[in-house]
């Protein structure tokens, strides 16, 4: 029997495949192709202070094995999702990850301390690297002493734990990470999208509104897959992965290169029944490479 | 409801320029499709599945009819998909055009180039029903014109052609006055021909179905919003529509 | 008539396409394949100031639409390269740009020295980039004021036109170009490569030797593009684009994004004719979109 | 010369495990070809070629054989392939085995696995060309065996099985002793392999061919360097190589 179980701060698992924040909406629409309880947990969508309704469209574009996105945050409110989204989510047995966003460090710590007087969201996820905010964002997430400074007043706001998610569009991804290990974070969330550019040839404009987006799939998944194996290297707080995954041998190859856990994006639109399919191929996958558990294999290159 | 079915290739032709109408078996989705709704097509190594609107349905040989064209990666592959292949589709996918025939006796169809497909499917289901159906097709010259017979059986059919080499010259607009009286439109086509429709319309109660670049194609991603006169401020295209009310949304 | 050329600093280019350095050698391989006097410019494989023999094998990869790379700057030494590459090179009609690179400022300065002796090179890319490179060359690449001394120190060491390579593992690309704009650069050629990571699972270890390597292709076009519309900007000295071009669609991408002339690399060993074909499919392409030259494009990005 | 050229498939068959063979037509690669050089493969959405050695040539057919195993990505889209469809291929990529029969009464070849398929069209070639042909073909087990009886053909042959579910069981070198007199020898096969047999047959004149990941697969990018003793310090295995005298390289 292959356990894949993995305990992580504020998360008991059953298994380590999550959807990414953004690319699972708030799990209604996925709950149509697969019971959501079979999930490890399920990242939602952002929520900042207020509804936002995000950037103009086109707000997506397919690129050579990946896609670019600048949805621009668009939700309904921290107070509307807890009030219409969390209570559904709640009736499926997994853990959710609330992702939160803001434009200033107070936004931030209003949505942490909201989330934190529901019962039933069990952790944090900081996005502080969103590229596709204008004010502020993409602040956070390029300078480590803002990124410290954010996740320590969010760590005060809130009891939960806190996973921090770091952009990829740094010089240096170790520093960052190093920063908010030490400002208090419980654990790190890697990759975030890399900011992109498509030019639409018959119009001339950038196919995105918003010009820029940020670029996903697998594509990006050889820049992860280096940097978790760099943090890894330099941090103690445990890692949840992503970037490009899209079977059960990339979710070993997370595994491999340090992360605990990982969150499968841009690959539910290609597929919605993707997380539930490799839930039930990584047993078999770990085997044939040798592991009896999830565990395991974690940082478990051989260098 | 929508879901993940794999639908075989039973034919595909090109039948006008760059325009391909292509049959696919699927019982489910021959069952359950509605007018107005789409199909979210994946093409092997293409990280976004393409949208493309069901022109027609045969529920007892369980065939669903598409039309297309080839605009560019995606439905440039499409073309190549032979008989007999399966593509890997979701479907049926948003909302469609409600069919409701109370009180009706005439309807009007405006479509526009790769919008006439979903017109087919609603314009059989109302004559079908007995519902008187107008059409007006708007292509952009003769060697785009698809379909005229067939809708030609469903009712009068006008044709117009951008640059007039086929029926009269012009826009589908140009042709309306010669439309004679009808309760409701419904149409689907290019931006700026909905935009002068529904301002020409606008004393009538009308549908029309959007496009927009989707992500997902199910509601999750936020990808295709469009804003709309209602409180919530907008509606998602690929679930909410692809069919909006052309009196709440905003174009 | 399409008009192809481009004039930059030290480069009267016939058209804007050269191969890209370290994915041509020094032409001689691909002159079996095609005139090189097709070519708008040569860009060699890197120089250093003593043969180097590189990194352990293997030192590629493939990922989904790219490659990694990690071949450690094997080349014969600027002496040798003068000796008897430069040479077979200048048989053609075509301008000849060494890539240089180095260790340390010094050698930077010594190879940029010994190339300027030479009459057949036309201009110099300072790679201050190459991700491949313990010793240093790495912070030379994210690091502006670094990146601006050795650009400074070259400048000085060579007469020839210098157009400085950067490097797409920054948190700031915008910062870098005005950096090395301000210190004299008289062109700018971007993007080299990201760093990445792939883990073969059967093995369990990096499929590189060297661990890491660049990531380059198709992948990381969308970020080749953002960073140059983003530098286009900001300076006014002429870029040399490059990051998965494979068609002369993607070339009008480049120049309507802001570059000048482009290189192809990674595309070269999908295709040993690629440049040739690109240049051959270009004035139709420009024809297509409505430009009657290649200067018409630069920088027609509609915002 | 290499050169780009477009070949097309005309048969294709799994002749043991996972195993195999496709027949390729070309004029220009299958007159050019001498054992021991290589195909350098494209397949689409992939960006690096796949190098497969030549396993045969019939000149007058204009036909190229090759047999791969089915390892990863590349080669299981390769297996796929159809007849009739056309590969995009450089080649004859390398340098291959130099066949010299001056002095020569008897070659002996070792191949393991799918180092086996090059040991083919050069036992053939010293075959037509009178030179007594002694062959050790090495496999995983029973399943794995493939080309036999050709090789039995070519003179004498010996099988071995690392499971000893075929042949001898054990690695190519435990035959080794049963191998009469011969002049040089010519390997293929993994690295461990090559390794163990160069080192026991030290005192003979040896050629083997030798396998690294290629990025171009010209000699442009060096990728595929190989430490060698000589002065230079090191071969490209696509360009100076696959096939290098057994003395002068750093295995
Ligand atoms: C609800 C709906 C129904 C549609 N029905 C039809 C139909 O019946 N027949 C038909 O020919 N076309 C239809 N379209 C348009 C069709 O989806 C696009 O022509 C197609 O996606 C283009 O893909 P491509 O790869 O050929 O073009 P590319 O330009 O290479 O596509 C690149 C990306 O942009 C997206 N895209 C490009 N054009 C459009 C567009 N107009 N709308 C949405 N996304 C787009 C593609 O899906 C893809 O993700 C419909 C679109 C929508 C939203
Ligand atoms: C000169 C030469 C001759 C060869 N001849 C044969 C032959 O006749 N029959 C045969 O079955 N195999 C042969 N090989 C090995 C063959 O190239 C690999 O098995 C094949 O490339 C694997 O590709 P893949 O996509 O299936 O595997 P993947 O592991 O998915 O390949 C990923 C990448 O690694 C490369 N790669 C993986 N394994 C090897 C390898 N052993 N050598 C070089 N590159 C590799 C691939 O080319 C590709 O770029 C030869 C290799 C070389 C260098
Ligand atoms: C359409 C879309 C929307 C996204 N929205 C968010 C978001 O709201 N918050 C966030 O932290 N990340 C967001 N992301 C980033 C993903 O969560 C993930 O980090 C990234 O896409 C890399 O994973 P992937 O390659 O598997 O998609 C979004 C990504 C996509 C494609
Ligand atoms: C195998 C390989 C070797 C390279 N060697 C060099 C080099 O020596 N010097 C350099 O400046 N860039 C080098 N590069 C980077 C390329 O010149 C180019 O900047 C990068 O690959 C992006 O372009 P592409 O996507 O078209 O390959 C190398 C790239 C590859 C793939
Ligand atoms: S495409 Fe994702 S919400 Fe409509
Ligand atoms: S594969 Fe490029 S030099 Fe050998």
């Amino acid at each position: 029997m292959i356990d894949l179980k993995v305990q992580l701060p504020g998360l008991n698992l059953k298994n380590p495949i999550m959807p990414a924040s953004g690319c699972f909406g708030f799990g209604r629409e996925y709950s149509q192709f697969y019971d959501l309880s079979k999930l490890g947990a399920i990242i939602m969508k952002a929520a900042t202070g207020r509804e936002r309704f995000g950037n103009p469209t086109p707000r997506v574009a397919e690129t050579s094995s990946g896609m670019l996105n600048a949805i621009g945050l668009q939700n309904p409110g921290v107070e509307k999702i807890i009030e219409n989204e969390v209570p559904f989510l709640a009736n499926y047995d997994t853990s959710i990850i609330a992702n939160v966003a803001g434009s200033t460090i107070e936004e931030y710590e209003l949505v942490a301390g909201t989330f934190n007087a529901t019962k039933d969201v069990h952790a944090l996820e900081l996005n502080i690297s969103c590229p596709n905010v204008k004010e502020g964002g993409i602040q956070f997430g390029t300078n480590p002493s803002m990124a410290a400074k954010v996740t320590e007043k969010v760590k005060k706001a809130s009891n939960l734990p806190v996973y921090v998610k770091l952009s990829p569009n740094v010089s240096d991804i170790v520093g960052m990470a190093k920063a908010v290990e030490s400002a208090g974070a419980d654990g790190l969330s890697m990759i975030n999208t890399l900011t992109g550019m498509q030019i639409h040839l018959p119009t001339k404009q950038p196919l995105i509104a918003n010009k820029t987006g940020g670029l996903s799939g697998p594509a990006i998944k050889p820049i992860a897959v280096r940097m978790i194996y760099e943090v890894k290297q330099h941090v103690s707080i445990p890692i949840i992965g992503m970037g490009g995954i899209t079977s059960a041998e990339d979710v070993l190859e997370f595994l491999l290169a340090g992360a605990s856990a990982v969150a499968v994006g841009t690959a539910n639109f290609t597929n919605p029944l993707i997380c539930s399919e490799i839930i039930d191929a990584l047993p078999a996958t770990l085997e044939k490479y040798g592991f009896t558990s999830v565990e395991d294999a974690i940082g478990k290159v051989v260098i | 409801m929508i879901k993940k079915e794999s639908m075989q290739v039973i034919s595909s032709k090109e039948i006008a320029k760059d325009t391909v109408e292509m049959k696919l078996e699927n019982s489910y989705i021959s069952e359950t499709a509605v007018p107005g709704q789409f199909l979210h097509i994946l093409l092997e190594g293409h990280s976004l599945r393409r949208p493309i609107s069901i022109a027609d349905v045969d529920k007892e040989k369980k065939l669903v009819t598409i039309l297309f064209k080839k605009l560019g990666s995606g439905t440039e592959q499409l073309a190549e998909v032979n008989s007999g292949a399966l593509l890997d589709v979701l479907g049926p996918g948003g909302n469609g055009f409600t069919v409701d025939t109370k009180g009706k006796s005439t309807v009007l169809l405006i479509g526009g180039g790769i919008g006439v497909p979903p017109m087919y499917y609603l314009g059989k289901t109302y004559a079908n029903q007995g519902i008187n159906v107008i059409s007006v097709l708007g292509f952009q010259s003769k060697e785009h014109v698809f379909y005229e017979e067939e809708f030609q059986e469903l009712g009068e059919t006008f044709i117009v052609t951008n640059d007039g080499s086929y029926g009269d010259k012009g826009f589908v607009t140009n042709a309306l006055h010669k439309v004679g009286k009808f309760d409701n439109y419904y149409s689907c086509g290019p931006l700026p021909m909905l935009k002068a429709i529904t301002n020409k319309l606008q004393e009538k109660t009308g549908f029309i179905s959007l496009e927009e670049r989707m992500g997902c194609g199910v509601g999750a991603c936020f990808a295709c919003v469009l804003p709309t006169k209602t409180e919530k401020g907008y509606k998602k295209i690929c679930s909410d529509g692809p069919v909006f009310d052309a009196r709440e949304v905003v174009l």
